[in-house]
């Protein structure tokens, strides 16, 4: 069964379509990696899922809902938990409380507080910088820091699917390690499902799983991540020969 | 000749020590790497270096000399040039102001700075930007803009932080040449912070790796690639270590 | 037009002048419909235009130029000179009389608009002069204690008179003096200075004006001072006592009292009229003055024979004690304005306010001492 | 052939001072004394909002302070114009020199931008060490302070109490003028190389100063210039009724001014202007049927105060659907750069091809 | 002895009215970075409330009869949800306006508040006895302070605590708090942001209602424009405080009193009707000196 569906979805900002008719579907525990040149409509893809740019047309479902231009909160509250470009951390909230906001939305279901206690021990066996500097002000943290707190942020509210945009920007290499080790044990543990968003290829063809190419708003290539990352054909549409 | 030295430089931000006594050097026409995890103290350095954070200890000497007070805009007046993490462009001007808007910070005379601020497009190979609203720019064009706009006046030092975060490996590359003519051709003085380690180890005649606020490494290239300290503080699988991969079957 | 005199009112319809306007104008009205039942003034209908001031002085220029435009012989302008001094101004250049209804700063008249311009009350200085003498006199009040509220001319104006009346009184003593701010929401640094005092004061002088004045009023009392307080006539009125409950030992002069029991059965009878005519009694003093304005200048318009502004200013100015229903008036080609007049004293006594006297100062303040 | 961008961009002052002169033909036409005072008031606050736009338009800095200059304005106009036999008794405390100056409405205007732009260079350079929204208060203060000296300082400003015998200047053309200079003179500044280094700094504070600009020193020209417009107008505004008092330069005339100029677009000059035209004109047609409208055999009138709850209505809307104001970003430009004959033509004949 | 202490307690006078009012704009502040001047109006409504609608001189006294223990709630309730209905209607479309949108559009609401109640009561100010028994002073070492202030002191620093317990401690004001930062990234995480900013509307609402209780008796005056001086001080109290932080609006509430306080006591009669110039001319000190406020909210400084 497809965790995620989206059928025909397209993104404008005024005149502007940064996305074009994309449809894809992503079934349960799945790693899918999105790449592509700049400005290919990767984040728009990603904004649209999330509900921040409710989709101009198409359909997305998300575990049997259709979640098309619902509100973000909704959406969450369902189990899709991203992560936007660019370090959204809540400057003036500590880390832990950066790291506790997400976990708000199961305070109806029993036992929350403790669960939201593990996750959050969790977090920091992965980033013990952030563990360290607990009760700092996120917005003096240093910029890779920042990343490490979104990420573990988005992880802490036990989500069924985490959309990444560009985990890797600004970490440095054996942290970037330390993420995707991370995000794969938790698709092992508990099924999670994976969409991340990587500028390069290379990551994709290391980690392995599906992999989509785009550009232009669309999708040109959607495949196995090792088979397409060494493939003629992903050097040419990344770069667009042979189009004009 | 000219030369940027950062000498025993500390910082500390309430109970944190995020530089301890750094030592480091940067000379026209060398580019010099820093390395360094998450939260070493690289941005902190270059903001010590260009006058947005006071060191707690240490001094900042330019040509030997102390440079005094620490105000930004007279550094840059100086000499000193940086580009930020983000890219920090004036999004709502043209990417010709932008340009423009530094020559007149430097005193430069109004058609003196457009003047300067073309060429300079051209140098850097974003003339067809000209006229484009800066924040409308996608974010690798952004990053040349923005390199674009601190070589104004051709400054003795340009200070990049994190440059090519974010670029694909052609990108990555043009980046990489753009970062050696501004030192071969311009003289400048290059200070680089990067966490793409590969450009790191190929551009640098020298390189320095921080780590908790400290130095614990300095050298050429290739002493660093093989250094056991900085593997195990930094590098990760682009020194190809240990990567976790899916099981087959997926 | 010839058979018809037009009387234009550039006055607040609505901001918080028309508080002061409205009841000024409407007894202006009330004088109006009298006359022109009576037969009209120079056997003319008396006819009515207005416009609305906003309570803005720009807006109040523009009113000013609009009821001229509409051809205005007299042209009555808001009750604070302040507000009124635009359209005062704009008659003034157009050579008509002007009337304020009711300001009581000594500008409202030739001093700050001109020869045609006269106010309908009397001057603020008149008031404060007028309790100084009366409590000296009366009440056998020695040390007196002067609170100013800084916040307008007319609190100036009280505390002006107060300061010229005190001297002449012998052996009576200043012991004390401050200033607060009509909004200031808590004068307690002001009252700590009072309670400093080794006595209490006979009196307190307090210059201020609604809506600081029920407040300073209320503090007062709760810190558990108990001296008279004499006021100017802008805290007249019934309305506001049940803020400070039981009130008692406070006394403010008024030209005509709203309680029923003036002296002069006529005064009730207006109010009654009024009463008809706007369906609630006058609140307080300053609705009187709108209709001595039109009375005044009514006289002087039959006296002229003529609305010629010069005419009837000469006739205004030959006026010296003239009867009014609210006591004399006098107009001097120096002086458009009351620097003498007589007051009524109100005393509020536990909270039920009554007319127990009457007083006029001894002199005229002197217009010198009143432009300084 | 592409313009130089001061020369393309010069047509926004044009086409705004047009604007300005069909309303001053407008009340001319009309021939009615309180719809001319009506317009005079109109340019007043054209330059009221362009001097505030001045600062806060490029600075990005809301300043709640700017009317302290035009109160310092105003009493200039009152220092200097008002009969020396006249001022002795409002205001002794004037020094002899000044109690003997009578100079005329014009000069009595470039006097007090002159004073004013002093006074902005004084409080300027303390205050524009500040941002955001400590510098907005701290012009507030600045605005509070001089309300205060102004409004009990007895002998120079005769307190409270309005200052009166400052000359009226009831004909329409000084203040159009004086709006027009005020309309250039702010987009010279906006166009020149210290507007373009303040616009700058306004959206990147942090890249500015990494770019050599002293932002300190920057926004002082803009207050200083601005500071002088203000006052300039204040004097003005003083001609215009005939007297001051300190309570009006205060926070009634702030409020009206930051509204205007955020309702049309506080980052642009067209904005400035047709914030006050606008608004202007609504105020005006609402007071119109507050005072009653003619319709058929019928009057039809808004009871009193409904004008106020409709502007503040009709405000909120503009800017729920607008929040950049209604100009948003955009200058009042001719639809076609560079051809300056085609505004006022109307549509031309289509004879260009497309490609 | 016994003078210094009443000079202290005439400051805490002022300053408690201020810094109580301080809590209200800053918690709206430290949310929406909304600087709302329609507070100040709603503190007015909330008063009016109390009166039937009438345009005589004279008050109709209507809900200001009630014992207090219905009264008080009342007019909480009443602030609540004016400030409530403002959100709704008003504010919750300027989500991504700049400041000065939102402050201006703020200012036209409070202007549209204003001029309603102008057409239901008049400009008049209107008399009324709100709570009689809490004017009467009491005292302590031999100073005097009424009880009203007493119990405004009382109530500011009571609220401060539980305003910030709440805040810290809660999952509510966490939520609050996120929101405040960065509106879509706390719905990306299942904040109900538009229910949590509305919450915060009604606090700021129901503190507007506990000024209004205390102007009203206090002052014994209802009037259109007696919220435009207070909210004026809290406002700039607030930013003085340092924007966002609590016991900073509180601090600089209190200080503001005091500094007008001993600004009244030290100055020569000559120089007291300029107090304002002075108390302002302190305000531009400290924000030169700590442009970021007296306890800067954390995370107001940017790092670069
Ligand atoms: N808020 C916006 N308003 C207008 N245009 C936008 C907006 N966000 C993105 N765009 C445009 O939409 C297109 C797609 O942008 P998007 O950010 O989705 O690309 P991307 O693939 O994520 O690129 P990158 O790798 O640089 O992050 C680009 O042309 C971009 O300029
Ligand atoms: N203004 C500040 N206040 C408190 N701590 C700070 C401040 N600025 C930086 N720090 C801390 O100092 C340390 C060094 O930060 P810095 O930004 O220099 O790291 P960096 O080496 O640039 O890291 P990255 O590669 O992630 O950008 C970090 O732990 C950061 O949290
Ligand atoms: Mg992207
Ligand atoms: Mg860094």
């Amino acid at each position: 069964m497809s965790l995620l569906t989206l059928s025909n979805v397209s993104v404008r900002y005024g005149r502007l379509t940064a996305v074009r008719g994309v449809s894809f579907s992503l079934a349960e525990g799945e790693v899918l990696f999105i790449t592509g040149p700049n400005g290919a409509g990767k984040s728009s893809l990603l904004r649209a899922i999330a509900g921040v740019t409710p989709p101009a047309g198409g359909r997305i479902d998300f575990e049997g809902h259709d979640i098309t231009g619902r509100a973000p909160e909704d959406i969450a509250r369902l189990g899709l938990s991203m992560v936007p470009e660019g370090r959204d951390v809540f400057g003036g909230l500590t880390i832990e409380e950066n790291l506790l906001v997400g976990t708000g939305m199961h305070a109806a279901e029993r036992g929350w507080r403790a669960r939201a206690a593990s996750e959050l021990e969790a977090v920091y066996a992965t980033f013990p910088i952030l563990k360290d500097r607990r009760h700092a002000q996120a917005g003096l943290l240093s910029g890779g820091q920042q990343q490490m707190l979104v990420i573990g942020r988005a992880l802490m509210t036990n989500p069924r699917l985490v959309a990444i945009d560009e985990p890797s920007l600004g970490l440095a290499p054996n942290i970037t390690d330390q993420v995707y080790e991370r995000l794969i044990a938790l698709r092992a543990e508990r099924k999670l499902t994976l969409l991340i968003v990587e500028q390069s290829s290379t990551r994709a063809m290391l980690v392995g799983g599906r992999m989509m190419l785009m550009r232009g708003g669309e999708i040109l290539l959607d495949g196995d991540a090792r088979a397409l990352g060494q493939s003629e054909a992903m050097q040419a549409a990344y770069f667009g020969y042979g189009e004009h | 000749m000219s030369e940027l030295v950062a000498d025993r430089i500390s910082v500390a931000f309430a109970g944190l020590k995020a530089l301890s006594e750094v030592d480091l050097k940067v000379a026209s026409g060398q580019i010099v790497g820093l390395m360094g995890p998450n939260g070493a103290g690289k941005t902190t350095l270059v903001n010590v270096l260009t006058g947005f954070q006071p060191p707690t200890a240490g001094a900042v000497l330019l040509d030997g000399a102390p440079l005094s007070g620490p105000k930004p805009h007279l550094l840059r007046r100086r000499g000193i040039a940086r580009t930020f993490q983000g890219g920090r462009l004036f999004r709502d001007l043209l990417v010709i102001d932008n340009l423009e808007v530094t020559g007149i910070g430097l005193g430069q005379s109004r058609s003196a700075a457009i003047a300067e601020a073309r060429a300079m497009l051209d140098w850097v190979g974003i003339a067809h930007l000209a006229n484009r609203i800066a924040g409308t720019l996608p974010y690798t064009d952004e990053r040349r803009v923005a390199i674009g706009r601190a070589l104004m006046g051709r400054p003795a030092f340009i200070l990049l932080d994190e440059p090519a975060a974010g670029m694909s490996g052609q990108e990555a590359a043009d980046l990489s040449a753009l970062i050696r003519r501004i030192a071969r051709e311009m003289g400048c003085g290059v200070l680089l912070i990067e966490h793409n380690v590969g450009l790191v180890l190929d551009l640098c005649d020298h390189i320095v790796v921080l780590d908790s606020g400290a130095v614990i490494e300095t050298g050429d290239p290739a002493f660093i690639r093989a250094s056991e300290k900085v593997r195990h503080a930094y590098m990760g699988t682009a020194a190809d270590t240990h990567m976790p991969v899916l099981e087959v079957g997926q | 037009d010839d058979d018809k005199i037009i009387v234009g009112f550039a006055t607040a319809a609505t901001g918080f002048m028309q508080a002061y306007d409205k009841p000024a104008e409407d007894a202006a009205m009330i004088r109006i419909k009298e006359i022109n039942e009576a037969g009209g003034l120079l056997g003319k209908q008396i006819e009515v235009v207005t416009a609305d001031t906003k309570t803005d002085r720009a807006e109040g220029a523009k009113a000013g130029l609009s009821v001229i435009d509409a051809g205005a012989d007299l042209v009555v302008v808001s009750c604070d000179y302040d507000f009124g001094s635009p359209a005062a101004l704009a008659a003034e250049s157009s050579g008509l009389v002007s009337f304020f209804l009711c300001a009581e700063s000594i500008k409202a008249g030739i001093q700050g608009v001109g020869p045609h311009s006269f106010s309908a009350s009397v001057l603020a200085a008149v008031q404060g002069a007028t309790m100084a003498q009366w409590s000296y006199e009366k009440k056998g009040a020695r040390s007196y204690y002067r609170l100013l509220d800084t916040w307008t001319e007319y609190n100036k104006g009280i505390c002006d008179g107060f300061d010229w009346m005190l001297p002449q009184l012998a052996d009576a003593k200043l012991v004390g003096e401050d200033t607060f701010l009509n909004e200031d929401a808590s004068i307690a640094a002001q009252i700590t200075r009072i309670k400093a005092l080794p006595q209490e004061p006979d009196a307190i002088m307090l210059c201020t004006m609604m809506p600081g004045a029920v407040s300073a009023i209320k503090q007062i009392r709760a810190a558990g001072i108990n001296s008279m307080i004499l006021n100017g006539s802008g805290v007249d009125g019934s309305y506001w006592l049940s803020a400070v409950p039981d009130l008692s030992n406070f006394f403010v002069p008024v030209q005509g009292s709203v309680y029923g029991d003036d002296p002069n059965p006529a005064v009730t009878a207006f109010n009654a009229k009024y009463k008809e005519a706007t369906g609630g009694d006058p609140s307080t003093q300053y609705t009187y003055p709108g209709y001595v304005m039109i009375d005044v200048w009514a006289k002087a318009v039959e006296r002229a024979g003529t609305t010629d502004a010069d005419a009837v200013v000469a006739e205004l100015e030959k006026m010296n004690a003239e009867p009014t229903l609210f006591g004399p008036r006098t107009f001097t080609p120096e002086l458009h304005h009351q620097n003498q007049a007589r007051y009524l004293i109100v005393e509020t006594k536990a909270g039920k306010p009554g007319v127990v006297d009457e007083w006029t100062i001894s002199a005229p303040i002197p217009v010198a001492d009143l432009m300084k | 052939m592409r313009q130089s961008p001061a020369l393309r961009s010069l047509s926004t002052p044009i086409l705004l001072s047009l604007l300005l002169v069909c309303f001053a033909l407008a009340a001319v036409f009309a021939g009615s004394r309180p719809f001319n005072q009506t317009i005079i008031d109109i340019f007043l606050q054209v330059i009221f909002v362009v001097g505030l736009y001045t600062f806060v338009g490029n600075s990005g800095v809301i300043s709640f302070g700017h009317i302290a200059f035009a109160c310092l304005g105003g009493y200039v106009a009152a220092w200097t114009t008002i009969k020396p036999m006249l001022k002795g008794g409002a205001m002794p405390g004037l020094p002899d020199w000044l109690m003997q100056t009578e100079i005329p409405y014009w000069a009595s205007a470039l006097v007090a931008a002159l004073w004013a732009a002093l006074w902005a260079g004084i409080f300027g350079s303390v205050l524009m060490r500040l941002s955001g929204i400590a510098a907005s208060i701290a012009t507030f203060a600045m605005l509070a302070m001089v309300n205060s000296i102004y409004s009990n300082w007895e002998s120079v400003t005769s307190a409270t109490s309005s200052v009166v015998g400052i000359p009226i200047v009831r004909v329409i053309w000084p203040y159009l003028i004086a709006a027009i200079i005020a309309v250039f003179v702010a987009w010279a500044y906006s166009i020149s190389r210290h507007g373009l280094a303040l616009r700058a700094a306004r959206d990147e504070p942090t890249a500015a100063a990494a770019s050599g600009i002293d932002i300190p020193r920057a926004r002082l020209i803009a207050f200083v210039l601005s500071g002088g417009i203000m006052g300039a107008g204040g004097a003005l505004y003083a001609h215009s009724i005939g007297i001051v008092t300190p309570d009006t330069f205060y926070l009634g005339l702030t409020f009206t001014t930051l509204s205007m100029l955020v309702v049309g677009g506080m980052s642009t000059l067209s904005g400035a202007v047709l914030g006050v035209l606008i608004l202007s004109t609504l105020i005006q047609v609402l007071r119109w049927l507050e005072a009653g409208v003619q319709i058929g055999t019928s009057t039809f009138a808004l009871p009193g105060g409904v004008q106020e709850i409709a502007l503040g209505a009709v405000m909120i809307v503009i800017l729920m659907f607008r929040p950049t104001g209604i100009m948003g970003n955009k200058e009042l430009n001719l639809p076609m750069a560079g051809s300056e004959k085609a505004g006022r033509q109307g549509p031309e004949p289509q004879t260009t091809n497309k490609e | 002895m016994g003078s210094l202490l009443q000079v202290v307690f005439d400051a805490l006078a002022l300053g408690s009215l201020y810094a109580l009012a301080a809590l209200g704009i800053a918690l709206i502040f430290g949310v929406m970075r909304l600087v709302n001047f329609a507070h100040g109006d709603v503190i007015a409504f909330c008063v009016f409330a109390l009166l039937w609608p009438s345009t005589d001189a004279v008050a109709v006294v209507f809900a200001g009869n009630l014992p207090w223990f219905l009264l008080i709630p009342l007019v909480l309730a009443v602030g609540a949800a004016l400030s409530v209905l403002s959100e709704l209607v008003v504010f919750r479309r300027f989500r991504r306006a700049n400041p000065a949108t939102m402050m201006i559009a703020s200012f036209a609401l409070g202007f549209v508040i204003r001029y309603f109640l102008l057409m239901l009561y008049s400009s008049r100010p209107k008399s009324i006895s709100l709570l009689p028994a809490l004017s009467q002073p009491i005292e302590i070492f031999g100073a005097r302070i009424p009880l009203l202030q007493l119990i405004t002191i009382l109530v500011t620093i009571a609220v401060l605590f539980g305003l910030t317990a709440f805040l810290r401690r809660t999952r509510f004001g966490l939520e609050m708090r996120a929101a405040a930062e960065n509106f879509t990234m706390a719905r990306m995480l299942g904040v109900r942001a538009n229910r949590v900013i509305m919450g915060a509307f009604a606090l700021s609402g129901a503190l507007a209602g506990a000024i209004a209780l205390i102007l009203g008796s206090q002052t014994g005056t209802a009037n259109i424009t007696m919220g435009a001086n207070v909210m004026l001080m809290a406002f700039i109290a607030t930013v003085i405080g340092g924007m966002g932080s609590l016991a900073g609006a509180v601090i600089a509430g209190f200080l503001l009193g005091s500094i007008a306080t001993v600004m009244q006591v030290i100055l020569p009669p000559d120089a007291r009707a300029f107090r304002d110039a002075f108390v302002y001319g302190a305000v531009i000190l400290v924000l030169i000196f700590r442009p970021q406020g007296l306890l800067s909210a954390r995370g107001a400084k940017e790092r670069v």
